[in-house]
């Protein structure tokens, strides 16, 4: 296993990082955890979840595509915190991440209210012409198809999902 | 998420190129330009997605908006998507209402 | 039936009024609408949403009590159209009203991606302990649930919602 | 929309007092001063909301978060709301797992 150092994603979330060890040291992941980064629950952070995440596709040796759809759901996932579990509030989101021999995962943390991601799912309904189609329910369907498995559990009170991709090559 | 669109309406041809990576942080500029083409009046709609390298539901959204914007009989096209990027519009089973060109 | 002059509501967004009386003059309701207010699409238009209502409550004669009901309705329906509607993106919201012999009405209009707002309704489940609760869909559920009818159209492309209160005494 | 909260803890009750009005464009506010009253570890939450006369659905959000961070030992009452804002709480059912007092 690698553990992924975030010190590169961003300088000014530093103080926010030692947090997120230090509240995320407490539920280790059966597999052993890797560091992670602490961000801010706004949309700019995106951008941090992105660099993250690539960065752990690349040291996982993940493909182009693979490390894609693991990008795509953790996007859909933190918006998600953001758009519809804080909502304007403050609040931080801890994410962490790790490769290991058959995978590659990646684990959110939030405190914004209970919600399990795989019960907003809607397939859409491919019958509908968009022009009539409403607009809820893609970005869960989205992160779920994406990975190869996409877990949720409420710890303490916190949220936890974790997304992960199977590594077809063993490390 | 770096993010770059700009719009152009030559001959009724309203075109839409977007530059990088479009998910809720950066579609709501891509909507105000879907905004501002269905306002022309144009009579077919082009998203130039040659460069777009990422493309996450809130921009799906964006053509959802641009579909119930044009009318019926404006058609709507995205060109040049890359491989992800259009099986997403795929997958999400836009490819019935949006046409799929060189992708 | 009254009109409801918004003049008061806020002279910042005059020329948004215009522009939404030119708008929304197209799409007359069944009985005569009354003159209205174009908001921009974000939680500070709130404000002026609860001030239109408390106004035309006031010159409807409607009690405390209705009044309240009227305005959480709409609310709820504006934050809606912020939050999930336009998420971000530049828009307008249209809103007009009056009153009637038998009611008191506020309507909306806006552009964002179709939504019929009966459609998002989730009662809910008193059952389940709100520690373990999932939070969506109390918006809806409120907004729908304090008005005496609630209406929804799609009119060539816009979302168009009508909120209104029985009057008790006829005017 | 007005509003203004302030918290105070005293011998392990935290009271946050609401004043004005609580909707989407407030609750943020009444949610963080939530987060820090779950940080000082009380053992019981009084929301004050004589003064509070408009209750949307935002707001309840942040009485869910507060029922779920507080852990189940915490008690919380909402104490002295208004007649409509109370039946709000109790017409979402929030009345099974908080308290109203003087309501
Ligand atoms: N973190 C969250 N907290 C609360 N509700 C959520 C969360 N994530 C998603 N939801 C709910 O699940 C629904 C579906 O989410 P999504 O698939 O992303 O579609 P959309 O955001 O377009 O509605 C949302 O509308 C929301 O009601
Ligand atoms: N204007 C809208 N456009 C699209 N979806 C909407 C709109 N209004 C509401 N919804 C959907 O209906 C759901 C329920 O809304 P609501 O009852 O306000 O609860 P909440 O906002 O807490 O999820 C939302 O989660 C969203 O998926």
């Amino acid at each position: 296993m690698m553990a992924i150092d975030s010190g590169a994603a961003s300088a000014e979330h530093t103080a926010g990082q030692e947090r997120c060890k230090a509240r995320c040291a407490g539920q280790p992941l059966a597999a052993k955890a890797a560091s992670g980064l602490r961000i801010p629950a706004d949309l700019d952070s995106l951008d941090l979840v992105a660099r993250f995440v690539l960065e752990l596709g690349r040291q996982g040796r993940l493909s182009d595509s693979q490390t894609y759809r693991l990008r795509l759901a953790a996007d859909e996932l933190a918006t998600n915190i953001v758009m519809h579990g804080y909502r304007g509030a403050s609040g931080g989101i801890c994410v962490d991440g790790g490769v290991e021999a058959d995978r590659v995962w990646v684990r959110f943390h939030d405190d914004a209210p209970a919600f399990d991601p795989r019960t907003g799912m809607k397939a859409p309904d491919l019958e509908v012409p968009l022009g009539e189609r409403s607009v809820g329910g893609l970005g869960v369907f989205l992160a779920l198809t994406a990975v190869d498995s996409f877990d949720y559990e409420l710890v303490a009170g916190r949220n936890v999902s974790i997304l992960a991709i199977h590594r077809s090559e063993h490390g | 998420m770096s993010f770059d669109g700009t719009l152009s309406v030559s001959e009724g041809i309203a075109t839409i190129e977007v530059k990088g990576e479009l998910d809720a942080s950066t579609a709501p500029r891509f909507h105000d330009l879907v905004d501002q083409a269905a306002e022309q009046g144009a009579v077919r709609l082009e998203i130039d997605a040659r460069h777009l390298g990422f493309l996450a539901s809130a921009g799906l959204r964006s053509l959802v908006f641009a579909r119930q914007k044009m009318g019926d009989e404006v058609r709507i096209a995205v060109i040049g998507a890359t491989e992800p990027v259009s099986r997403t519009i795929r997958l999400a089973g836009f490819d019935h209402s949006i046409e799929l060109i060189d992708a």
